[in-house]
């Protein structure tokens, strides 16, 4: 095959090629001239050597995901060498991790959407079917309790899954938008979530409902009086996410075996190590992923929910009518 | 000239301590002494200022080391952090060059500004902020890098003070003083300056080549004494290495006192700076050879075999740590330092101005070591060159090469300096003629031998036997003939 | 000095991982060596008997930390065997793509892993430079950047990404641009030359009966690569050949076996492109998850006396998957799933090449066999 | 106190490093530590010659003696066949 046609040892080799092989290195480090030298160029005249630019992101696809994405109209350079932060200097900075983090500077560089990070979990639409346990080859999925909003009554009427979760009753949980609801979605960013998912509702338990005013012990203290079109009907509920991260290994098994559109991986690289292993079990809080991260998905979850609910209440309706019948029968 | 360096370190010094004397002892019943208790003095007081001086430009090295090492290997990290030095938005933070004293920092300000106009990013928002907080992460921009050596050392000083339990204790603690209190020795014998150094004898050149050999017999006892087959290796390597170096680096460095006319270091600057030729221009073979007997001497790749990583771990002293590990590195590095600094006396002209005479007159105002450092670190990233590009040759090769090549070339070179010495200086300055056609010579030699590719050798890589089977492109169904 | 045993391992800078080396040593010459494996031995074999076909995927990955995906597709292809299942053929294109990069990203681990061995830290941090491109790429197929858990029975995890096969195209091409600086740093330095030229002869014939594969026999002149003598997926629809060395009479040494990976490298960089030509959807198109396009359905039971088998080039040599159906006592799980490890068999017979030479050859000899310990333990 | 005095001091302290060094020679126990004694009587007697103003002396004493001939009894002492570090393990 193809050897090398200098590989002889002699003394053109012995300093003089490996030297300047060294120093070309070297000197392309240098900021401006570096780059712009023809001298130093890729080896034997190639093309420019560090930062070939291309677009981020071909037309149609830029096209698809809209001007918004941080990828669109980016430069890009296949060894990542450069950067439109600073771009004079055509090297890449050194992050500095964690006081800085590449998806805050740079985010069209940190690429992959389907980067297999921490797991999150959308509680509203995990109906504990289990199918990631089975799915996962270490065993380090779990289920436990969550206070979560009954998702079916939480919509406005006249939308097609309106009202058929549970209801509001006296004893029951119940739940209430803080006041700062919509802050909160549009601020909550999964890819620089690094902590706890912001809770959107006060949760609390319904002591007295009269009328149209309920009597409500919050669970931070306090007990109100709050009128009753406030409240949403909240359960506790057995969800997904409970997850050992001693022994995740990120294989993305569990996120293939949800068919709800409720377990996937973030983005998130950061705040899974600990100092025991007690520390590495990931509760319910910390896996948590607010349903706007996939809205569109959730609500058409919601709409299959409501229809298989609505379907069962009118056999279960039927059933009743015609057991009443026999009765009358 | 020496005379023309204001920097008169050790005249001051005299000064000093002969004022001390006369107020002292002078004023005592030992006033006959006094004398002789300035020179002790003087003595002390230029080994204390000698000693600092190297242990404080020593740190420049381990600098050089890293970040030249870095840019070739093109790391991003360490390249990058000179970056902070400009890129500095101002703005609402407090700039360091803003915390100087009676406005001392403006021009910083000023290049600041007119790099940011000119070569500044307005791109997005974030650049900005990002180079705001990027001043609040510390103090990046002053020489980056450079005071890591101090928190190695404290982490040196922290760690814990370690023996082998089957070790030979006392020639375990002893080595590492055979070899660190040898290297320190060396700098009593080198002159940073025309008036920087600590002992001047009429012999200094032989004593600090006698010093320079202690080393050895510390390696291989630290070597033997570890009980550990790595160790022992290594030291035995060393040995056998620094045996085989050492004559050629002697046999040249006689030379370069023969070419001199004398033992004497300073002599050796002096007649260079007489004679209005540096002795590479004279004895470029004698550099070369220096050059790599000098890297053999200092155990750094491509002669590094002592302490190969890869096989031995890490050679003769695996298993020390700690302080003590932290100072025979520094020792390594001070060895280092002594060479370049050997380098740029023997053949660099010393603390002779770039240019020679024809500069110096417009360069009186800068002391004449601050040529000699600067030279000595040329020499160093030269190291550090030859490291990032060479790789490590192996024991047989390197003793072949020592004993088969270098003594017979510095014998050479012995005698190409015997004859200009002899027939061609005439006791006078050189004739531009002499350094021009020998430095003419050589690089011709260079070139020649460069370029030169032997054509027979290329054409031996087809080796005679062979089970090689042409293999055609491949195709649907090229398998199943 | 007298013959003594060194042992080089399993904490050493020679081992490249968790294993001993013990050499007997006459001053500085070797003239006997004795590996001792199985430090990292954490039964994967029998791991795979108590896990249904699929989770199995995610223990291939670990296998070699340096080559990760070759084993996972190895793995899978040999289930495909057992269950007997169409892979659809842009699937297959999508896998060649991803095991090719995987490939150059391991020989270029090992290129970086072997400069230090023979004393150059420089070239290790541009191997190491060049391997982040590659790694980038099989990021974004498989969302990890060591263990990626690509493929799936029947197909592959998800299709390229959008704007994929231009990103990648970019990256093959810079990397064969600087693939050329290493043979300039390399091939071109006297050290390395006397370091490697002579070094280490592995005779080919002892190579073909202790069973060594891969690289290694390729350096010997022995023309066999599983994707080329028995073609499975598409190699025999893309363009390529394979990288054998012209050995001299004495046999392979260590710069022979340094050349054929370099050859290697540009062989499956080709090899990409011209997939991504030949994908049949375009690589630039962009299918939805689940597509059928790229995952046909499996069944997940075998039925009992079904066996599946598939030999594998991984970036080491032959891998092979030997997988025996449980039926129905066993449910989804295997009754046995039995690997072969090209390490296993090479790390034996290359610690038997360093005899008679110096104790300075023991890295550069053994390095340029390309140890990966993972897969050796098992 | 006159320099002579200082002199004799110094040769006083010399002399008896070097007699030590030399019978730390003869009775160690260890090859390797009479070679550790013999490099302080060696250089204990470069230092005598230094005394007595024989500075090329002194210097030839420490390059050759210490450099090279110590070096190769050294090798003798390593290279010669014996069961090495065996002792320890016992």
């Amino acid at each position: 095959m193809a050897y090398h046609p200098h590989a002889t040892p002699n003394f053109r080799n012995m300093i003089v090629r490996p030297m300047w092989m060294a120093l070309k290195t070297a000197l392309r480090t240098i900021p401006y001239i570096g780059s712009r030298s023809r001298f130093l160029a890729g080896h034997k005249g190639g093309e420019k050597y560090h930062a070939q630019q291309v677009e981020m992101i071909d037309e149609w696809t830029a096209e698809r995901l809209g001007p918004d994405h941080p990828s669109v109209g980016k430069i890009y350079a296949g060894d990542r060498e450069t950067s439109d932060l600073v771009p004079y200097l055509e090297r890449p900075l050194t992050v500095m991790y964690p006081y800085e983090r590449l998806e805050e500077l740079e985010p069209w560089l940190f690429v992959p959407g389907n980067y297999n990070g921490r797991i999150g979990i959308i509680w509203e639409t995990c109906t504990a079917c289990k199918l990631c346990i089975r799915a996962c080859p270490n065993g380090c999925v779990h289920m436990t309790t969550e206070k979560r909003v009954n998702v079916l009554d939480t919509t406005d009427e006249g939308d097609e899954w309106h009202g058929y979760g549970s209801e509001i009753e006296e004893g029951g949980l119940v739940a209430r938008k803080k006041e700062e609801f919509e802050q909160i979605e549009e601020d909550y960013n999964l890819v620089l979530e690094h902590n706890d998912a912001p809770q959107q509702y006060d949760f609390g338990d319904l002591i007295k409902l009269d009328g149209d005013v309920a009597t409500v012990r919050w669970e931070t203290g306090g007990v109100d009086e709050v009128p009753l079109a406030d409240l949403q009907p909240a359960e506790e509920d057995i969800v997904s996410g409970r997850i050992d991260n001693g022994r995740c290994m990120f294989c993305g098994l569990c996120m293939e075996a949800c068919p709800f559109e409720s377990f996937f991986m973030t983005n998130e690289y950061d705040g899974m190590s600990g100092y025991s292993r007690q520390d590495l079990w990931m509760d319910a809080p910390r896996t948590r992923v607010l349903p706007v991260v996939h809205q569109e998905r959730v609500d058409a979850e919601l709409v299959k929910r409501a229809k298989q609910e609505r379907g069962k209440r009118e056999k279960r309706a039927a059933k009743a009518a015609k057991a009443s019948e026999q009765a009358e029968a | 000239m020496a005379e023309g360096d204001w920097l008169d370190i050790r005249g001051w010094v005299e000064a000093l301590s002969f004022a001390i004397a006369d107020n002292t002892v002078g004023m005592s019943r030992f006033w006959r002494q006094k004398g002789t208790t300035a020179d002790i003095l003087t003595e002390l007081i230029m080994a204390v200022v000698v000693f600092g001086l190297i242990m404080t430009t020593m740190l420049v090295l381990l600098w050089i080391e890293r970040k030249f090492f870095a840019r070739i290997m093109d790391r991003r990290g360490a390249t990058m952090a000179m970056r902070s030095l400009w890129v500095g938005e101002g703005g609402e933070h407090v700039d360091w060059y803003g915390l100087l004293p009676f406005g001392t920092g403006a021009p910083f300000r000023w290049l600041n500004r007119w790099l940011n106009k000119v070569a500044g990013s307005d791109h997005e928002v974030e650049s900005v902020a990002r180079v705001r907080d990027r001043s609040y992460h510390g103090i990046w921009w002053m020489l980056p890098g450079f005071f890591q050596n101090i928190a190695d050392a404290v982490k040196f000083l922290t760690k814990e003070w370690m023996v082998p339990t089957k070790a030979d204790k006392f020639v375990f603690e002893v080595a590492p003083f055979i070899i660190i209190s040898s290297t320190i020795m060396l700098f009593a014998f080198i002159p940073l300056g025309p008036h920087v150094w600590s002992a001047n004898p009429d012999l200094s050149l032989l004593f600090l080549m006698a010093i320079f050999g202690i080393a050895p017999l510390g390696v291989f006892f630290a070597g033997w004494s570890s009980n550990n087959k790595y160790t022992l290796i290594g030291g035995i390597r060393s040995a056998a290495q620094l045996t085989a170096y050492e004559i050629p680096l002697l046999v040249t460095v006689l030379a370069v006192a023969v070419l001199s006319g004398s033992m004497n270091i300073i002599e050796i600057v002096e007649f260079q700076m007489d004679m209005d030729g540096w002795n590479l221009f004279l004895l470029p073979l004698g550099a070369a050879l220096f050059l790599i007997t000098m890297i053999a001497e200092v155990e750094r790749i491509p002669f590094d075999m002592p302490e190969a990583e890869a096989e031995l771990v890490e050679g003769w002293w695996t298993e020390y740590g700690g302080l003590r590990w932290g100072l025979l590195f520094m020792a390594e590095y001070l060895r280092a330092y002594a060479a370049c600094l050997l380098f740029a006396i023997f053949f660099l002209g010393g603390w002779e101005p770039f240019g020679g005479n024809l500069v110096a007159q417009y360069t009186a105002f800068i002391p004449g070591i601050a040529w000699l450092l600067i030279k000595s670190w040329l020499m160093f990233a030269v190291f550090v060159w030859v490291r990032a590009s060479l790789h490590r040759v192996r024991t047989d090769q390197i003793l072949e090469f020592g004993w088969r090549w270098l003594l017979p070339l510095s014998l050479v070179n012995l005698g190409i300096a015997v004859w200009l010495r002899l027939w061609v200086w005439q006791g006078e300055v050189w004739s531009p003629l002499v350094p021009g056609i020998i430095t003419a010579i050589a690089v011709a030699l260079f070139v020649l031998l460069a370029i030169d590719e032997d054509p027979e050798s290329l054409e031996g890589r087809e080796r005679p036997y062979s089970v090689h089977v042409k293999a055609g492109p491949a195709g649907p169904g090229t398998h199943k003939k | 000095m007298a013959e003594m045993w060194i042992s080089m391992g399993p904490q050493h800078p020679m081992t490249h991982g968790l294993w001993t080396l013990r050499v007997k040593v006459d001053g500085e010459t070797v003239i006997d060596t004795e590996p001792d494996l199985g430090y990292i031995h954490r039964a994967v074999e029998k791991i795979a008997e108590l896990r249904d076909f699929t989770k199995f995927t995610t223990y291939c990955d670990r296998l070699c930390y340096a080559s990760a995906n070759t084993w996972s597709h190895a793995y899978i292809y040999a289930v495909e065997n057992l269950l007997e299942v169409e892979v659809p053929e842009r699937a297959e294109y999508i896998r060649l793509v991803a095991v090719e990069i995987q490939r150059i990203a391991s020989h270029l681990m090992w290129l970086g892993a072997y400069c230090p061995d023979v004393g150059n830290l420089t070239a290790f941090v541009w191997c190491l430079r060049e391997r982040e491109m590659m790694l980038d790429l099989l990021q974004e197929l498989g969302g990890s950047r060591l263990h990626y858990n690509f493929p799936r029975v029947g197909g592959v995890k998800r299709d390229l990404p959008i704007g994929f096969a231009q990103r990648c195209r970019t990256k093959i091409n810079l990397f064969l641009n600087r693939i050329q600086e290493y043979e300039a740093m390399l091939d071109e330095s006297t050290v390395f030359l006397v370091r490697t030229q002579g070094v280490g002869y592995a005779k080919p014939e002892e190579m073909v009966n202790h069973g060594v594969t891969g690289p290694n026999v390729r350096a010997g002149g022995i023309n066999y690569d599983v994707r080329w003598a028995h073609p499975y997926s598409v190699y025999d629809e893309v363009d390529w050949e394979p990288s054998v060395e012209k050995p001299s009479i004495k046999g392979a040494d260590c710069y022979d076996r340094y050349r054929v990976r370099v050859e290697e490298m540009q062989q499956s960089a080709r090899m990409v492109l011209d997939a991504l030509d030949k994908m049949p959807g375009g690589a630039d198109t962009h299918h939805q998850h689940g597509d059928e396009a790229i995952l046909a359905k499996a069944p997940l039971r075998a039925p009992e006396g079904t066996s599946g088998f598939h030999h594998f080039e991984d970036s080491r040599g032959e891998s092979m998957f030997y997988i025996v159906g449980g039926g129905e006592q066993r449910g989804k799980f295997p009754y046995r799933n039995s690997i072969r490890s090209p390490m296993f068999i090479t790390i034996p017979y290359a610690s038997k090449c360093m005899i008679g030479y110096k104790v300075a050859d023991i890295p550069a000899i053994m390095g340029s066999f390309d140890p990966c310990i993972g897969e050796t333990d098992r | 106190m006159p320099a002579s005095l200082l002199e004799e001091f110094a040769f006083a302290l010399l002399a008896l490093l070097a007699i030590a060094g030399a019978f730390g020679t003869i009775y160690a126990k260890r090859v390797a530590h009479s070679m550790l004694y013999l490099i302080f009587c060696f250089l204990a007697v470069a230092g005598v010659f230094l005394l007595t103003g024989a500075e090329l002396l002194a210097a030839i004493q420490i390059l050759v003696y210490l450099g090279s001939v110590l070096l190769v009894v050294l090798f003798g002492v390593m290279l010669t066949r014996r069961q090495i570090q065996e002792e320890d393990f016992e």
